[in-house]
C-alpha cells in the first residue's frame, strides 16, 4: 500500500531502535519521552496544522487525563486501566463542553481562550492541593500491566509508547485521507466554503477538538504510570507552547512532520546540555533561525523542494495527494 | 564487591598516583548530580553547583577519596520536575554514576524518589519537603532542614513572645505551599491559631490586597512561606501598609540578597535559618563555628555571598565522601548503609544524626532563629 | 471595607498599569506589522537590567545617564529584533511567527542569563520609599510614578498615532501595506521605528515598576503573558482598548485578590477574560470582523 | 403552480448598521433555468446570494427554496437541501489539491464518520473509491481533468474559477448559485465559461447568476432580474430587459456600451 508506506518506514524505525542499540539512553529513556511527545503532538497536529484551530492550552488536556490516573488510582485504589478510560470519558467531556463557546473564537482570540484555558486549569491543579497534591505533586502512581507483563522496565515503556505512536499515527493517517479528514483540510482553506459544500463546520471543529483532547488524554494516563511522579509543572503554560513548537517546527498539517517535531525538540535540550549557561540562548537562536529559514517547517520544508522535483517529472495523475 | 572489582580498584589507585595530576581516572568516583541552576529556583541550585565544583576541585587537588579522584557529572533541570526525571535516569544508565546528589526543590526531589529506589540509587536531596523523609524511603537522605522544622521553631518562637493569632501569607510555588500546609498542621500544637490563610503567585509584584486583608484581621504576628521576589515584596508591602506587626520569614529567604532586596522595611523581620549566616557571631565553644567560618570563607573568596543553600551541598558532598570512605568502596548498598550510619557528622546546616529511621538528622536546635537588625543578622537568644 | 476596597483599586491600577504599557506594545507591534510579539515582555526586563547593570558598582553610571542608555539599548533590542528575525520571514503564517517571537524571547533571556546572572536586583526608588495615605489606604510614591508615567506615555502614543506625520503613516501601513508604499512611505523604516516604539514602551515600564517589583533575567515571561491578556481583552489591535484592557486586569486581579480568594486570583482574572470574548469575541472595544465573501 | 417554484424570494430586507442592502426585494426562480442577478456594485448582489445560502440572515421576508423555509438555518443546511454556491472573491481550499478539493464537495453524498474513518473499517475504501469517481466527473464536466493531480495553490485564476464550479457540482445541487464566474476571465476563457454554464443548465441544474459581463448574462440567461439599491428595478427575459426604459436610463445606458 502506497498511502501507508512512511508509515511502515516509521514502524520499522521504531521497532529497530531499541534491537541496534538495545540499553541505550537515547533510546529508552529520552526515546520514550520523544515517543509521548509525538503523540501528543500528532494529536494537536489534527487540530491545529490540519484544522487550522489554534490551541496554546493543550497541555491542560494532557493534564487532566494524567491526573484523573493518578488520583483514581492512588488516592481510590482503581485499576490503572480503568484510570486511563475514565480519565479519557473526562477529558472529553470537558473538551466538548469548552469546545462550543472556544471555537467561535479566531485568530488571536483563540490563541488567548486557549492559552486561559490551560492556565486555569494548571491554577487548579496547584491550588486545589488536598485533591490534586498541589505543587509537590502526587506520587506512588501504580505503573501499568498488561496480561500480567509488569510495566516495570524502561524497554517495556519504550514499547508500549511506541505501539501506542504507531496506532496514533495510523489513525492520524487514517482521519486525515478521508471524508472527515478532508472537511478538516477544508475549513481550514475557507470556512464559508466548507459550509457551502455541506460540512457542519462547529461540528467538525469539535468532533477534532475533542479528539486532539482525547489523544491527549491517553498520553497524560500513560505519562502518569511510566513516571509514577506527576506535578503541575509538567502542564504548565510552558509544556503547551512546548508542543505547538513541536507541531510547527516539524511543518503544520504533516504528521510525519509532527513526529519529527516531536524528536527533535525532545532531543535538542538533551544535546544542548553540554553548553550549561548557554543552553537557553543557543536553543532559543536554534528556535528562531530554524522558523525563518524553513517557515513550513523543517520536515515539509525540506521535503517540499525534493517532492516538486519528483512530480514535475512524473505526469501528475497520482491517485493519492501527499498528506 | 567481589575481589577483582577490589584488585582492580587498587591498580587503578596505583595507576592513579603514578599518574599524578591527571583529572579524572578510568576508575574514579562518579558523583551525579542534577540542580535548579536556572529558572526560578536559581538561587538555590546555583550555590550548590558552585559549592560542589569548589570542593570536588579541591579534594581532587589533595589527592581524591581512598586515592579516587571525583568526577561530577552535572545536568540542570531549570527546576523542572519532568526534566529532573530524565536526568536521574542519565545520570544512572547512561552516566552511571555511583551516587546522586541533587534536586534542589522538593517538586525535583519527590520526582525522581521512585526512580532511585527502583535502581538502588543512594540519593542525598538537597530540597526542603518534609514529605521527602517522611515516610522514610531506602535510598532517599536529605541535607536541608524541614519545612514542618522552620514552622516549629517559628511557633516556639511565637509562644515566646506570647503570639496566638497569626496571619499566614505563602507563595504558590511547591515552597510556600508544603510550607503552608506544615504550618496549618502544626499551628495547634503551639497553641497558635491561623486566623487569615492568604497565598501570592511565583510572579507576583504587589501582594498589599492579600496584607489588606491581613492588616483588618486581629491577627498579632505575619507569617509568610516563601521564596525568590515574593518575600522581599510582602516585607516591602506590609510597611508600606503601616502594619506594625511582627512579621516571620522562612528559612526560604536565608540569604543576604533578601536584606539587599526588601531594604530597611526588612528591620525586625524573624526567621529562621542555619548557622551559616551568623557564624562570626556564634561563641568559640560552638563546635560548628570553624566548620562555618571555613566554608564561608572558600566559597566568598570564589563566589561571593554565601547562602545556606549552598552550605546542604557541602553537607551532603562530605557526609557521602565519608560514607564511601567508611564503606571502602562505592558499592552502592554499602554507601547507602554508611550514610545512614552517619553519626555527630558537623555540617553546615547542623550536626547530623541519621538513622533508618531517620533520613535527616537534624534536630530543632540546628535552626536559629535570627532577627534582621541594621541590615544584618542577628541571633535572637 | 470601603478603605480595603480603595486599597485594592489604588494597587489594581499600578499593576495595571503595567499592564497597559506591556500590552500597548503588543499592540503597537500587532498593528504594524500583524505581529504577536511575546518577546514583548522580556524588553522591560532588558530596559530594568541594563539600567541596573550600567550604574551598579564603584564605576557605575549616574542613574541620569544609565536611564537614558537603557532606553536606548532596548530600543536597540526592538529594532534587531525586527531586522533579523521578523523582516526575514515575511510572509509567515501566524503561528510561525509567534514561534519566532517565542524563540526570541528565549534567545534574550539566554543572553540575559549569560550577561546579568540569575539573581533577583532591585532599582532605588525614585523619590522615597515614605507611604502616602489616602483615608486608610496606602501608596507609595513610586506607584504614582508608574501610573502617571504611563498615563503620560499612553497619551503620547495616542498624539503620535493621530498627529504626526510618522504615526499616520505607521497605520497606513497596517491598513495596506502595499498602497502605503505606494504613496512613498518607506515601510522598512516605518516598520523598525513601531518596534523600536514598542521596545521603548516596554523599557520604561520596566525602569518605572523595577523599584516596586524587582526584575530578574526571567521576569519578562509573566509579564509577556499578562501584556498579552489585556491587549486581547481589550480589543487587539486597538491601542487604547489595550491600555484600558491593562488597567481592568489589574483590577480584577486585586479585587480578586482581596475579595474572593488570592490562590484563584490569576484564574479569575482569566476566566473573566474568556467570558468577555465568549460574548464579544473581539474583546471589549476590539472591531468585530464580519467576512468578506 | 408550485411546481414552477425552485426558490421563491419574499419581501427580503437586509440592512447593515443603517444602510439598506436589500429592500422588500421579491422574486421567484422557475426551476431549470438560468437566472441572472444584475445591477450596479452595491445593488445588494452579494448580499442576496450570503441571504440564500444561509450565511447572512435577513432582517425581515421569507426564502422558500422548494417549499421549504431557509431563513435562520445554517449554511451547511441549505447545503443539504440541495443549494451550492460559487464566490465572487475564490474561496479555494489552497492548501489541498485539485481532486481533494472536489472530494469535499461529496461530503453530502457520502456518510463514513470519524470513528469509521479512524479505523479504516471496510466501507471506507469504497466510498472513497466513489468520491474520487464522482470527482473526476466533476472536473471532467468543466474541462479540468488534466489539472487532477495539482495542488490548488499552484493554479492560474481562470483555472481556479473553474475548480470553484466543478467543487460546487460535486455537491450535485437543485440550485447553483454563481458570483461572477466570468470575472477576471480573458475572452476565449469568458467563452468557455458560457459554454460550461449552459452545460451546467443542460444537465437540469439551475443556475442563479450574478454577473457583471452583459453580454454573457444577455446570451446565457432565460430571466434576468434588475436590482438597483437593494430593489427590483425590473425582471424580464433578456429581449424585455434590454428594451426597459428604466434599465437603459439606470444601468444599461451607462454600462452596456463598454460591456458588449
Amino acid at each position: 500500500m502506497k498511502r501507508l508506506s512512511g508509515f511502515y518506514l516509521l514502524a520499522a524505525l521504531v521497532v529497530l531502535l531499541p534491537i541496534i542499540f538495545p540499553d541505550n539512553y537515547y533510546v529508552t529513556v529520552v526515546g520514550v519521552t520523544a515517543l509521548l511527545h509525538a503523540i501528543l503532538a500528532v494529536g494537536l497536529n489534527l487540530l491545529m496544522g490540519y484544522a487550522g484551530q489554534i490551541s496554546l492550552g493543550h497541555a491542560a488536556f494532557f493534564g487532566i487525563g494524567a491526573y484523573t490516573s493518578a488520583i483514581l488510582t492512588t488516592r481510590y485504589g482503581w485499576d490503572p486501566w480503568a484510570a486511563i478510560v475514565v480519565g479519557i470519558a473526562l477529558t472529553g467531556s470537558i473538551a466538548f463542553l469548552v469546545s462550543r463557546p472556544i471555537l467561535r473564537l479566531k485568530g488571536h482570540y483563540l490563541a488567548m481562550a486557549t492559552l486561559g484555558l490551560g492556565i486555569i486549569a494548571n491554577i487548579v491543579l496547584v491550588q486545589a492541593g488536598d485533591f490534586t497534591g498541589g505543587p509537590d505533586g502526587l506520587g506512588d502512581i501504580p505503573t501499568l500491566s498488561l496480561f500480567g507483563w509488569a510495566l516495570d522496565t524502561d524497554l517495556r515503556w519504550y514499547w508500549v509508547m511506541g505501539a501506542t505512536m504507531l496506532g496514533t499515527v495510523w489513525i492520524a493517517l487514517n482521519i486525515i485521507d478521508s471524508r472527515s479528514g478532508r472537511a478538516l483540510r477544508a475549513l481550514h482553506g475557507s470556512e464559508v466554503a466548507a459550509e457551502m459544500m455541506g460540512i457542519n463546520t462547529t461540528a467538525t471543529k469539535t468532533g477534532v477538538f475533542v479528539l486532539a483532547a482525547l489523544t491527549a488524554s491517553l498520553a497524560g494516563s500513560l505519562f502518569s504510570h511510566q513516571q509514577s511522579f506527576i506535578s503541575p509543572d509538567s502542564f504548565s503554560f510552558f509544556f503547551s507552547i512546548e508542543l505547538v513548537t513541536m507541531v510547527v517546527l516539524g511543518g503544520m498539517a504533516s504528521t510525519y512532520g509532527a513526529v519529527f517535531g516531536a524528536v527533535v525538540l525532545t532531543f535538542l535540550p538533551e544535546l544542548l546540555v553540554v553548553f550549561e549557561d548557554f543552553e537557553v540562548m543557543i536553543f532559543g537562536a536554534i528556535l528562531m533561525l530554524m522558523m525563518i529559514f524553513l517557515p513550513q517547517g523543517i520536515f515539509v520544508g525540506l521535503q517540499t523542494p525534493f517532492r516538486r522535483r519528483l512530480t514535475r517529472r512524473e505526469s501528475p495523475i497520482a491517485d493519492t495527494p501527499g498528506e | 564487591m567481589n575481589i577483582r572489582k577490589t584488585l582492580s580498584t587498587i591498580a587503578a589507585g596505583i595507576l592513579l598516583s603514578l599518574a599524578a595530576g591527571q583529572t579524572v581516572a578510568a576508575d574514579s568516583i562518579k558523583i551525579g548530580s542534577f540542580l535548579a541552576v536556572t529558572g526560578g529556583a536559581s538561587f538555590l541550585g546555583d550555590p550548590e553547583l558552585k559549592t560542589l565544583q569548589l570542593y570536588i576541585g579541591e579534594i581532587n587537588a589533595g589527592g581524591g577519596v581512598n586515592g579516587k579522584q571525583i568526577e561530577l557529572v552535572h545536568y540542570d533541570t531549570g527546576g523542572n520536575p519532568k526534566k529532573s526525571v530524565s536526568f536521574a535516569k542519565r545520570l544512572i544508565q547512561k552516566d552511571k554514576v555511583d551516587l546522586i546528589i541533587g534536586g534542589s526543590t522538593s517538586g525535583s526531589t519527590l520526582a525522581v524518589m521512585p526512580l532511585v529506589d527502583k535502581a538502588g540509587m543512594p540519593f542525598i536531596s538537597l530540597a526542603g519537603s518534609v514529605k521527602i523523609i517522611k515516610p522514610v524511603k531506602r535510598w532517599t537522605f536529605k541535607m536541608p532542614h524541614t519545612d514542618a522544622m522552620a514552622a516549629a521553631k517559628i511557633f516556639g518562637d511565637m509562644k515566646r513572645r506570647g503570639i496566638s493569632k497569626v496571619a499566614l501569607i505563602s507563595g504558590s510555588g511547591g515552597f510556600g505551599k508544603s510550607g503552608r500546609t506544615q504550618s496549618l498542621a502544626l499551628a495547634p500544637q503551639y497553641g497558635i491559631e491561623i486566623v487569615s490563610d492568604e497565598s501570592y503567585g511565583k510572579k507576583d509584584t504587589d501582594m498589599t490586597a492579600q496584607l489588606t486583608k491581613i492588616r483588618d484581621t486581629d491577627a498579632q504576628a505575619i507569617l509568610n512561606f516563601g521564596f525568590g521576589t515574593g518575600p522581599a515584596i510582602v516585607t516591602k508591602n506590609v510597611r508600606q501598609l503601616g502594619i506594625t506587626l511582627p512579621l516571620y520569614q522562612s528559612h526560604g529567604v536565608a540569604s543576604k540578597k533578601y536584606i539587599d532586596l526588601a531594604g530597611d522595611s526588612a528591620e525586625g523581620v524573624r526567621l529562621p535559618a542555619a548557622a551559616l549566616l551568623v557564624a562570626e557571631m556564634l561563641p568559640d565553644t560552638d563546635p560548628q563555628k570553624p566548620v562555618l567560618l571555613d566554608y564561608k570563607r572558600k566559597f566568598e573568596a570564589k563566589f561571593g555571598p554565601v547562602s545556606t543553600f549552598g552550605g546542604h551541598a557541602y553537607d551532603g558532598l562530605h557526609i557521602a565522601l565519608e560514607a564511601i570512605d567508611r564503606a571502602g568502596s562505592t558499592d552502592k548498598e554499602k554507601v547507602r548503609d554508611q550514610i545512614e550510619k552517619t553519626q555527630g557528622f558537623i555540617g553546615t546546616g547542623g550536626v547530623y544524626n541519621m538513622s533508618p529511621r531517620d533520613h535527616l538528622g537534624l534536630s530543632l536546635d540546628a535552626f536559629k532563629m535570627l532577627e534582621i537588625k541594621n541590615g544584618d543578622w542577628t541571633i535572637v537568644q | 471595607m470601603l478603605d480595603q476596597i480603595l486599597q485594592f483599586v489604588l494597587t489594581g491600577i499600578t499593576v495595571g498599569a503595567t499592564y497597559a504599557l506591556v500590552a500597548l506594545g503588543f499592540s503597537i507591534i500587532y498593528n504594524a506589522s500583524d505581529v504577536v510579539n511575546f518577546a514583548q515582555g522580556e524588553f522591560v526586563m532588558i530596559g530594568a537590567m541594563s539600567a541596573i547593570a550600567m550604574s551598579a558598582g564603584e564605576n557605575g553610571l549616574s542613574p541620569f545617564l544609565a536611564l537614558p542608555l537603557a532606553i536606548l539599548l532596548t530600543i536597540g533590542v526592538g529594532i534587531m529584533l525586527q531586522r533579523f528575525a521578523i523582516a526575514p520571514a515575511k510572509g509567515a503564517s501566524v503561528v510561525t511567527t509567534i514561534i519566532i517571537t517565542i524563540g526570541a524571547s528565549i534567545f534574550l533571556r539566554g543572553v540575559a542569563l549569560l550577561l546579568w546572572g540569575k539573581d533577583i536586583f532591585a532599582l532605588p526608588h525614585f523619590s522615597g520609599e515614605q507611604p502616602i495615605h489616602i483615608g486608610n489606604a496606602t501608596l507609595l510614591p513610586q506607584n504614582l510614578w508608574v501610573m502617571g508615567g504611563a498615563a503620560l506615555l499612553v497619551i503620547g502614543v495616542h498624539w503620535f498615532f493621530n498627529h504626526t506625520h510618522q504615526g499616520k503613516a505607521i497605520l497606513a501601513c497596517s491598513c495596506n501595506r502595499t498602497a502605503a508604499q505606494l504613496v512613498g512611505i518607506n515601510v522598512g523604516k516605518m516598520m523598525m521605528i513601531a518596534y523600536g516604539l514598542s521596545a521603548f514602551l516596554g523599557a520604561m515600564a520596566g525602569l518605572l515598576v523595577t523599584p516596586i517589583t524587582f526584575t530578574s533575567y526571567d521576569a519578562g515571561v509573566m509579564l509577556g503573558l499578562k501584556g498579552f491578556s489585556a491587549a486581547i481583552l481589550g480589543g487587539f489591535g486597538n491601542p487604547m482598548g489595550a491600555v484600558a484592557g491593562g488597567v481592568l486586569l489589574g483590577l480584577i486581579e486585586s479585587l480578586s485578590a482581596g475579595l474572593i480568594s488570592s490562590g484563584y486570583k490569576d484564574a479569575i482574572g482569566f476566566i473573566i477574560l474568556l467570558l468577555v470574548l465568549f460574548f464579544r469575541p473581539s474583546g471589549l472595544f476590539g472591531k468585530a470582523t464580519a467576512e468578506r465573501v | 403552480m408550485t411546481t414552477m417554484k425552485l426558490l421563491e424570494v419574499e419581501e427580503l430586507t437586509k440592512s447593515f448598521g443603517g444602510v439598506t442592502a436589500i429592500a422588500g426585494l421579491s422574486f421567484d426562480v422557475p426551476p431549470g433555468n438560468v437566472y441572472s442577478v444584475i445591477g450596479p456594485n452595491g445593488a445588494g448582489k452579494t448580499t442576496l446570494f450570503n441571504m440564500l445560502s444561509g450565511i447572512y440572515q435577513p432582517d425581515e421576508g421569507a426564502i422558500r427554496f422548494q417549499s421549504n423555509d431557509i431563513v435562520g438555518i445554517q449554511p451547511h443546511q441549505v447545503a443539504a437541501l440541495g443549494v451550492s454556491r460559487t464566490f465572487q472573491n475564490l474561496q479555494m481550499f489552497f492548501n489541498m489539491s485539485v481532486l481533494d478539493n472536489v472530494m469535499v464537495g461529496c461530503h453530502l453524498r457520502t456518510r463514513t464518520g470519524l470513528l469509521s474513518a479512524a479505523l479504516r473499517l471496510p466501507g471506507v475504501k469504497r466510498e472513497e473509491r466513489e468520491s474520487r469517481e464522482w470527482a473526476r466527473q466533476a472536473l471532467a464536466m468543466c474541462s479540468l481533468d488534466r489539472y487532477i493531480g495539482h495542488e490548488a495553490g499552484s493554479l492560474p485564476y481562470g483555472v481556479l474559477k473553474r475548480l470553484e464550479i466543478a467543487r460546487a457540482l460535486a455537491v450535485q445541487p437543485k440550485l447553483l448559485l454563481m458570483d461572477e464566474p466570468a470575472a477576471g476571465l480573458n475572452d476565449t476563457e469568458t467563452m468557455e465559461m458560457q459554454a460550461l454554464i449552459r452545460r451546467i443548465c443542460e444537465a437540469g441544474i439551475t443556475v442563479l447568476l450574478v454577473e457583471h459581463n452583459m453580454g454573457l448574462v444577455m446570451q446565457v440567461s432565460d430571466r434576468i432580474l434588475v436590482l438597483d439599491y437593494g430593489s427590483r428595478l425590473a425582471e424580464g427575459t433578456p429581449t424585455e430587459i434590454q428594451k426597459d426604459r428604466k434599465v437603459v436610463e439606470a444601468y444599461l445606458g451607462g454600462e452596456v456600451k463598454y460591456a458588449m
